[in-house]
């Protein structure tokens, strides 16, 4: 068992010793029995818990509709909570506003509607960058040495381009403001297969500098190979949970939600 | 063999086939795979049964060149998956083919005719129908309104016969029936009566390919159908794609995820900067060091939960 | 000119006519009890039940009185006359029927005058004809009516006015007359009228832009703005007029009354509209109301009439080939530091990004950590102070403001944002520019009432060359 | 404070022929705004042409039925010149675009250039339009009392025009609840949410959009018609504030319902009506003066409409979840 | 064949068919909208008319009551019809109102074909002469005081006349007669014989620039009350100020607006004899406030004093009764003459015939209804921008 909370930043934890069910102490994250949704009367999450310590990588994977972005949101302030507990650093921030969260240091990339369609990238990164405009250029050198093609494009309209390029701005907004906790839905979605290694690595560097993670993903596998923890949310409940290997590697979670399509292809490729 | 049946026919009845079966002929993609084994494995290349060919079509946006497709053919009846690196100019080449951007050079030829200055709306009704990268779904419908939308040619659909329903009703049920179908196939059936606005990101996907599927088009280009789809579903689904090319259609589709593209694709045919750079079968395309460089990258076979990864990423970053 | 033909082919019917109308009236006029008393030449004359006036002034060609000429009337009644040094001449008659006035025709000739006779007739109990101003400076365009008071044709015995006849021939000679006048006087007007439709377009800015920056911000149009302007010139006029304060804390007044109500209804109206997320089509619907709502209560305050901010008219004088005064030139310059103030702000300032991004996609805003309703009660709090500051310096220069005078401006200020690209900045500027400049010189060549309709025209016509307005961009599709 | 008659004539509102008027309007609106996203904010251009259109050849001593159709048909040019052009155009630049065209109909309507045809400012009286329809009617001379309301049965705002008025509203809803419930009115729909992916589904959105357009504005003209009949054709009288008070009445009924402009047109004027008679018999003037009293009316108004739209977004028989998910 | 306005339907279930000793006055006004400044002298007149019956011992013998409501303007043409409805459905004997000709155009069938008369005391159109038996005003048609002020522009030598005149009825109707008369008298119309300004009209600075270009050497105005932003523009670009010529709808008292003696020696005409400072007293007291314009105040008493004493002759507060005697108690048929409405009951009491000589100093009403004879009064402005009274002049009324 590690003490997250006296590492280093820098620290690399050996996978090995994470434990399979949490680790202890006191969360940065809780998020306790969320009961959310959008229209009175329709709850899309019932009762839906999920915990991130500092210095983790979580993930939440599930089938569509499950309300792995609604659980996203709800965290974000951004979906009203009507029952349950949300816990930051110890605080309440059940319904807290999204401005003030930013400003607690927590980060959001949404899945759709992630950019600002009018404004040019890098207005988008500067709205990324919005409570700290002092460290916009030293974040805005970061950003572009994961995405080099926001550095050149970076007078275009984010409306006219194309959907990977849309979901990197998008990725690098959130990176802008350097948060402490980051929360992605489905940052890979539309990027290329390069570049989705590319976000994964990177998810894990800024992990290793101490950002913890909630990561929703559609690509499982990899989401699950780089995260300490998952989640696996269904009907807006979770179903099951553990780490991320063992997820993986469960008969059930394969069957019903990762599928084996990768075992087929290599099969068919044999 | 095959090849000696019409095709039509077995078409036919591939559409009333038994209950349970999915794939219930291989006719289409045995003939596919057989007329393009020998077609060369360079960009460009002429197919033995295109349905649409394009010729030096560019498209340019200030000063950079979105598209430039020098010659380009789908062989019919094939399933030719489209890939590259983000902002190759896979998605503005769909929109141009499609009518909803107009091209600075270039003609371009659907079955046989000629697409230039053809209206969307034409070319839909030609058979040549198109999803969005980013979807668009009627939100203030239902889902299954979304879905009848997606059917063909409906007397109900004019302004002075819709007010007879007589005359739209029976056809109206049997794109219910077909619609409730795909509906259950795509696992919305239980949002059916649910406004589109309020499905989730991956269910907009499923929806809009859905809905596509109503028209039963000749030509269907999907753009990355399956990005945010659930890899479960995903899996089933691409059966069913399979099982529509048995029904007669053609399938072009740009789709980032590596196995799917192999599982599924008869065809691969890699963008770069708006060129097309590569084409061949998936096998040999996949292995091309250039589409690897460019596209794959160094990183595709490699478990990223090991910590080499960001050691690599690291002295990679200090070079 | 035909006129004089005709009058002369006439001139044979015209005597018979009078004959009979003579013989007729001579035999009223005897009928009437009360014999006519003698007519008179008298300083003024104002016709009564009693008197009927034959009057008139003598002027040259040149609209110089002629002094000391001896008029004679002859007729019913006889007398004469000496023009004063105005030129003025006056009878008064008593009894109904011809006149003629006489004088020298050299003093005729001397002077250039049309003719040295005229006859009149008169008739006390008529509106057209009590009184008869004869005036030999007639021009000859006017004489084309054939009828008139006859001193037309020299010698013409010219029947009297024939009120239907004439009216298709006047207004026809008048459309010659204003026509030729018009060409002549383009050339005069067109810096004029280019310099104040350039002012009018800067006023037009500075209205709209704070219309646009709600627009930008919210997506709503504002259909209460033209109030937000009435407001603030109102204001001004409370401040100048009532309270008697002098100009500039009285605009300062109002543009502080005009910011603090863009609060107060951001507080009470909108931030809980867009808590609960209704969408801007009923919001436009609710600035209809609210628009009403305002307009009548300025006029429960200020009643229906035209309120003049300030009283006295400035000094004006010439600049090159404009005429204009001071104050208008203050307050176009006005316009133009705070339009561009604004501008800068929305693109050079964080906060004025955010607007744009707030518009764009609230939600993402405050994910990316803007305080969007901080950002929003701002943006209604500057745009309603502009739009007050708007009304002030319009209330100045349009020299009045009423409860409506914004409301009827309200279509301009809306054709100039979509001009000019709805959310631009920059866009609102342009597009008032060309909207007050349009609507300023197509008076040159339409009629004045249709002046608006060309600026609107422009409108349609530049959006279906660019459908997203000057400065608006294209979005992409797929 | 008589009551009775302060009922009865609120309570007329309900049956009056302007408010048939404004459904009318509110239903080739709700055609264009309602189902196909059309933002006209030009509904009484329509309606100007078509009294007009009505008007004029009446004068010209054309018969009713001719009449009728000329004023269809200026609204069909007028909807193919306006369309052709500005219907690829967004949803803000048409609404300003089809708001300026309809002044530019009523400035140049009442310009002293056109005062032959259009009768300039003065307008049309109506001795000169409405005696041939008032003798079209089978109801005897005199006025008829029916439960609270006493009209003339034949002359101005009559029993006669009330029945053809409410008869004509009658169709056009009947016509309206069968096109929304059929497949056109999906598509129209469809159009409404995003018509690229209409066009990319093998619709021809021109012509739908453009079907809309002529049949909203078909309905707007005989909504002109009937605003026209009980009084005269003045182009002020079809100016600016007609097409907020149309919109006012769809939003406040609800847009795409089929009884929404029924009941919104009815609920405004029966609530400006009851506000201005109350406010006129409860205030005494010598509190405030009697101007102010008309004044004070219409910031009830105002206020009321804001609170309406504030308290029931959705409109009184719209969807509110609908509005969740609002562009 | 029910096509007639004048009322087929005579005697089914209209009350005013009815004899009755009630007087009802009915009024119709512009309370809001953009004639509303047009409504405080108006209703003072009603005021002080009603207060003066009533105080002379009313109609029959029995106080008159009324019952108002605002028309609004003819942008709000649905508020015409709503607040005549709302009149009517009180039963008026009589409906005083509404002043705007356009207003007038949209209620009078309404009003008229339920057999109730109507008077306006400010449709000046000349289309409303005869419109119905039931339609009666106090005001000229335009044609008296366009002839008198053409007159009056013509005498005093002006060769080059420029016309500012509001597209509106009102506005383009005095026009042409006072284009007509200055014409046909020598004077050369230089602007404005066809062009108009729009009503609603805020910025005048290039109307007055295509009116100083014209280079007249006087202007008529005519307009409502746009005239004081544009009087302020003309001034303000260098226009002779003294040579103006105004109208009814805008000879007033601008003392307050206008810096003192900057009108000086302009002109305008009323119709009415001169309204004396008297009556403009007597119409604040009654309206408790300050009142700025007292356009169509004198109208308006006299109507209404008309009204009340074709009840009072006709014995019957009826809307056919007083139709019927409108024209005898204004002098139709001769009588003595008296001012007052006491005056007036007392000789009708006395069983004599009368001839109301009211403040407008109209003649009977002849068979169109008209005043078969009008008053124009000519006014100077003097060094305080107050119209002083000049002199008045008197004619018939066509009857064409
Ligand atoms: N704006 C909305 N209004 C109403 N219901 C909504 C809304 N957005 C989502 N939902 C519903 O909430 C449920 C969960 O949606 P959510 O977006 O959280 O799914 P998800 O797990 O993120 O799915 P995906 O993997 O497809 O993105 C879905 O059934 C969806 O229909
Ligand atoms: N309207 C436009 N204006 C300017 N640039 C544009 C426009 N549309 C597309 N582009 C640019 O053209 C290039 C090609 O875009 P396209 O959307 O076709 O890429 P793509 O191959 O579909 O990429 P992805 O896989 O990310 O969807 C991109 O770099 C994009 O930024
Ligand atoms: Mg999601
Ligand atoms: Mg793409």
């Amino acid at each position: 068992m590690i003490d997250t909370e006296n590492l280093p930043a820098t620290a690399t934890r050996p996978r090995a010793e994470i434990h399979v069910g949490e680790p202890e102490g006191e969360p940065l994250l809780d998020a306790v029995d969320l009961v959310a949704g959008y229209l009175p009367g329709v709850n899309i999450l019932n009762g839906a818990s999920l915990t991130l310590h500092e210095g983790e990588i979580v993930g939440i994977i599930g089938p569509n509709g499950a309300g792995k972005s609604t659980l996203l949101k709800s965290l974000f302030g951004l979906v009203h909570i009507h029952s349950g507990k949300l816990i930051f650093k110890g605080k309440d921030i059940t319904n807290l506003r999204a401005d003030k969260l930013v400003s607690l240091g927590v980060g959001f990339v949404p899945q759709t509607e992630n950019v600002f369609p009018s404004l040019t990238i890098a207005e988008n990164l500067h709205m990324g960058a919005y409570q700290a405009p002092k460290k916009f250029n030293e974040r805005f050198d970061y950003v572009c040495s994961i995405f080099p093609k926001l550095e050149t494009r970076k007078d275009q309209l984010a409306g006219s381009l194309s959907g990977g390029e849309r979901q990197m701005v998008a990725m690098a907004r959130a990176l802008m403001m350097n948060p402490s906790v980051l929360l992605l839905d489905e940052p890979s979605a539309g990027l290329s297969p390069m570049l989705q290694d590319e976000t994964f690595i990177r998810v894990r560097q800024v992990n290793k500098a101490g950002v913890s993670v909630i990561i929703v993903e559609q690509n499982a596998r990899r989401c699950l190979q780089i995260c300490d923890r998952g989640y696996v949310l269904d009907q807006g409940r979770n179903a099951y949970s553990g780490r991320g290997r063992d997820l993986l590697e469960d008969p059930k979670v394969i069957s019903l939600y990762l599928g084996n399509l990768e075992e087929e292809v290599e099969e068919e490729g044999r | 063999m095959p090849e000696s049946k019409p095709f039509q026919d077995l078409a036919k009845w591939a559409t009333k086939a038994p209950e349970g079966e999915t794939l219930i002929s291989t006719a289409y993609r045995d003939k596919v795979s057989a007329d393009l084994e020998f077609v060369e494995h360079t960009p460009g290349v002429h197919k033995p049964d295109p349905i649409l060919v394009a010729n030096n079509v560019t498209r340019k946006f200030g000063g950079m060149t979105a598209v430039d497709v020098k010659h380009f053919e789908i062989e019919r009846h094939g399933i030719t998956a489209l890939i590259g690196p983000n902002g190759a100019g896979k998605t503005t080449f769909f929109n141009l083919m499609t009518g909803f951007d107009t091209p600075n050079t270039g003609e371009w030829r659907f079955d046989g005719h000629d697409m230039a200055h053809v209206q969307p709306e034409k070319v839909a009704r030609m058979g040549m129908v198109r999803t969005f990268q980013l979807t668009k779904v009627m939100s203030r419908l239902t889902v299954l309104d979304n879905m009848l939308l997606g059917a063909p040619v409906q007397p109900g659909e004019g302004m002075f016969r819709s007010l007879i329903p007589g005359l739209w009703r029976k056809q109206e049920k049997a794109n219910t029936e077909k619609a409730e179908a795909l509906l259950e196939r795509f696992l919305l059936i239980k949002k059916k009566d649910d406004f589109a606005g309020s499905l989730s990101g991956g269910q907009r996907k499923l929806l809009e390919m859905a809905r596509a599927l109503m028209s039963d088009p000749q030509l269907v280009m999907l753009d990355e159908p399956m990005a945010g789809v659930n890899p479960a579903l995903k899996q089933s689904l691409l059966e069913h794609i399979m099982s529509l090319r048995e029904e007669g259609t053609t399938v072009l589709f740009v789709e980032h995820d590596i196995n799917m593209v192999r599982h599924i694709a008869d065809w691969v045919t890699v963008m770069a900067e708006g060129r097309i750079v590569a084409e061949g079968q998936p096998k040999s395309v996949m292995e091309d060091p250039a589409v690897i460089d460019a596209y794959l990258g160094a990183n595709a076979n490699i478990d990223l939960g090991d910590d080499s990864v960001l050691d690599l990423k690291e002295s990679e970053e200090q070079r | 000119m035909t006129a004089v033909h005709i009058s002369i082919r006439r001139h044979r019917l015209g005597l018979l006519l009078f004959t009979t109308v003579f013989a007729l009236l001579m035999a009223l006029s005897i009928a009437t009890p009360g014999r006519a008393l003698a007519a008179e030449a008298v300083p003024t004359c104002n016709p009564t039940a009693t008197n009927g006036c034959v009057n008139g002034i003598l002027q040259d060609a040149d609209k110089k009185p002629i002094a000391n000429v001896t008029l004679k009337l002859s007729g019913k009644e006889e007398a004469t006359a000496t023009t004063d040094a105005e030129g003025k001449w006056a009878f008064s008659v008593t009894a109904d029927g011809e006149y003629t006035v006489t004088m020298d025709e050299s003093v005729a000739k001397e002077h250039g005058l049309k003719a040295a006779t005229a006859t009149v007739e008169i008739e006390k109990n008529s509106f057209d004809k009590a009184r008869q101003v004869v005036r030999f400076d007639k021009p000859v365009a006017a004489s084309a009516n054939g009828s008139g008071s006859g001193a037309a044709g020299s010698d013409s015995t010219a029947g009297t006015q024939s009120g239907s006849s004439g009216s298709s021939g006047s207004s026809d000679a008048a459309q010659t007359t204003n026509g030729s006048a018009a060409t002549a006087n383009i050339g005069k007007r067109v810096w004029q009228q280019l310099f104040s439709g350039i002012i009018f377009g800067l006023m037009l800015g500075l209205m709209s832009v704070g219309m646009n920056l709600v627009y930008g911000t919210t997506g709503l149009s504002s259909f209460s703005h033209g109030e937000q302007v009435s407001l603030g010139g109102l204001m001004a006029y409370v401040g100048t007029q009532v309270l008697h304060w002098p100009l500039i804390p009285a605009a300062i007044f109002a543009v502080a009354i005009g910011a603090l109500t863009g609060w107060i209804q951001n507080e009470l109206v909108w931030a809980p509209l867009r808590r609960k997320r209704v969408g801007t089509m009923q919001q436009m619907i609710v600035t209809i109301g609210l628009s009403m709502a305002l307009q009548y209560l300025f006029q429960f305050f200020f009643g229906g009439d035209i309120k003049g901010i300030t009283k006295s008219v400035p000094a004006s004088f010439v600049i090159g080939p404009v005429t204009t005064d001071a104050p208008t030139l203050i307050s176009a310059a006005i316009a133009i530091i705070v339009i561009v103030g604004v501008t800068l702000f929305l693109y050079r300032t964080r906060l004025g990004r955010a607007t744009r991004a707030v518009s764009d996609n609230a939600a993402l805003a405050s994910a990316s950590g803007i305080n969007v309703e901080q950002v929003v009660r701002i943006v209604w709090i500057l745009s309603c102070g502009m739009a007050a500051l708007s009304g002030v310096l319009l209330g100045i220069y349009l020299n009045g403001i009423s409860w409506n005078t914004g409301a009827t401006l309200l279509l301009l200020m809306f054709a100039a944002v979509t001009l000019g690209g709805l959310g631009t900045a920059n866009g609102a500027l342009v597009g008032s520019l060309i909207i007050g400049i349009v609507a300023d010189m197509s008076s040159l060549v339409i009629p004045n009432d249709m002046r608006y309709a060309s600026a609107l025209a422009i409108l349609i016509i530049v959006l279906l060359v660019r459908p997203q307005g000057l400065f608006g961009k294209q979005q992409r599709v797929g | 404070m008589d009551f009775l008659t302060i009922i009865s004539n609120t309570l007329g509102e309900l049956i009056a022929p302007t408010t048939a008027a404004y459904v009318l309007a509110a239903i080739g609106l709700n055609i264009h705004f309602g189902m196909t996203g059309l933002m006209n904010m030009g509904q009484a251009g329509f309606m100007l042409l078509g009294a007009y259109g009505f008007a004029i050849t009446q004068s010209m001593g054309a018969n009713l039925f001719a009449s009728v159709c000329a004023a269809v048909a200026l609204a069909v040019i007028y909807a193919l010149l306006l369309g052709i052009p500005t219907l690829k155009l967004g949803p803000d630049y048409l609404a300003m675009v089809t708001l300026a065209a309809a002044e530019i109909i009523r400035i140049i309507g009442r310009s002293t250039a056109m005062t032959k045809i259009t009768g300039g400012s003065a307008g049309i009286s109506p001795q000169d339009f409405t005696t041939q329809f008032e003798g079209t009617s089978p109801l005897p001379n005199g006025s008829t009392t029916f439960l609270l309301w006493t009209y003339n049965n034949n002359i101005a705002n009559s029993w006669w025009l009330r029945l053809v008025a409410w008869v004509l509203v009658a169709i056009a809803a009947l016509l309206c609840w069968r096109w929304f419930h059929s497949p056109w009115g999906r598509v129209l729909k469809g159009i409404r949410e995003d018509e690229n992916a209409i066009r990319s589904l093998g619709k021809n959105v021109t012509t739908y959009k453009m079907q809309a357009l002529i049949l909203g504005g078909i309905f707007g003209a005989f909504g002109g018609i009937i605003f026209v009949l009980p009084r005269s054709v003045q182009p002020d009288s079809l100016g600016r504030a007609v097409t907020f008070y149309t919109w006012t009445i769809l939003l406040l009924g609800g847009a795409a319902t089929i009884f929404g402009p029924i009941l919104g047109s009815c609920l405004l004027w029966v609530l400006l009506t009851f506000v201005k008679e109350v406010m006129r018999g409860a205030i005494p003037d010598t509190l405030i003066s009697s101007n102010q009293v008309e004044s004070l009316g219409w910031v009830i108004v105002g206020v009321a409409l804001m609170c309406l739209v504030i308290f029931r977004p959705q409109g009184l028989l719209g969807d509110r979840k609908e509005l969740a998910f609002n562009a | 064949g029910c096509g007639s306005s004048s009322g087929g339907g005579t005697d089914s279930g209209t009350a005013s068919a009815k004899k009755t000793d009630s007087f009802v006055l009915g009024g119709l006004w512009p309370e809001t909208g953009s004639l509303a400044y047009l409504a405080p002298p108006e209703l003072a007149a009603e005021k002080l008319a009603v207060s003066d019956i009533n105080a002379a011992g009313g109609v029959l013998g029995k106080d008159v009551t009324t019952v108002d409501a605002d028309t609004s303007d003819a942008d709000h043409a649905d508020q015409n019809s709503s607040a005549t409805q709302s009149v009517m459905s009180k039963n008026p004997s009589f409906v005083i109102g509404p002043a705007s000709s356009s207003v007038v155009k949209n209620v009078y069938k309404t009003i008229t074909s339920a057999n109730v008369p109507m008077l306006s005391m400010g449709a000046t159109s000349s289309d409303f002469s005869g419109l119905s038996p039931y339609f009666f005003r106090t005001v000229p048609p335009d044609s008296v005081q366009g002839a008198v002020l053409g007159q009056v522009i013509a005498q005093d030598g002006v060769k080059n006349l420029a016309v500012a005149v509001f597209n509106d009825e009102y506005g383009t109707g005095l026009r042409d007669t006072i284009v007509k008369t200055a014409e046909s008298a020598g004077v050369n119309v230089v602007y404005g014989a066809n062009d108009a300004f729009d009503p609603t009209e805020t910025n005048f600075s290039s109307i007055v620039t295509a009116i100083k270009a014209s280079n007249p050497d006087a202007i008529a105005i005519v307009a409502f009350d746009q005239t004081k932003p544009l009087l302020k523009e003309l001034a303000s670009q260098g226009v002779d100020m003294h040579k103006l010529y105004f109208v009814d709808g805008n000879t007033a008292d601008y003392s307050k607006e206008l810096d003192a003696g900057l009108l000086e020696g302009s002109k305008g005409t009323i119709p009415g004899v001169m309204a004396s400072d008297d009556f403009q007293k007597k119409l604040v007291k009654a309206y408790g406030k300050d009142i700025t314009t007292f356009t169509y105040g004198a109208e308006t008493y006299d109507g209404i004093i008309l009204a009340a004493l074709a009840a009072q002759k006709g014995g019957s507060a009826d809307g056919a009764t007083i139709q019927k005697n409108m024209a005898a108690v204004s002098g139709a048929n001769g009588g003595e003459e008296c001012t007052t409405y006491k005056d007036c009951v007392a000789l009708l009491k006395s069983g004599k015939d009368i001839k109301y000589k009211g403040l407008t100093g109209i003649g009977p009403f002849n068979k169109n209804n008209d005043p078969s004879s009008a008053n124009i009064g000519v006014y100077v402005f003097d060094g305080k921008n107050v119209p002083q009274f000049d002199h008045t002049q008197e004619g018939k009324v066509p009857t064409d």
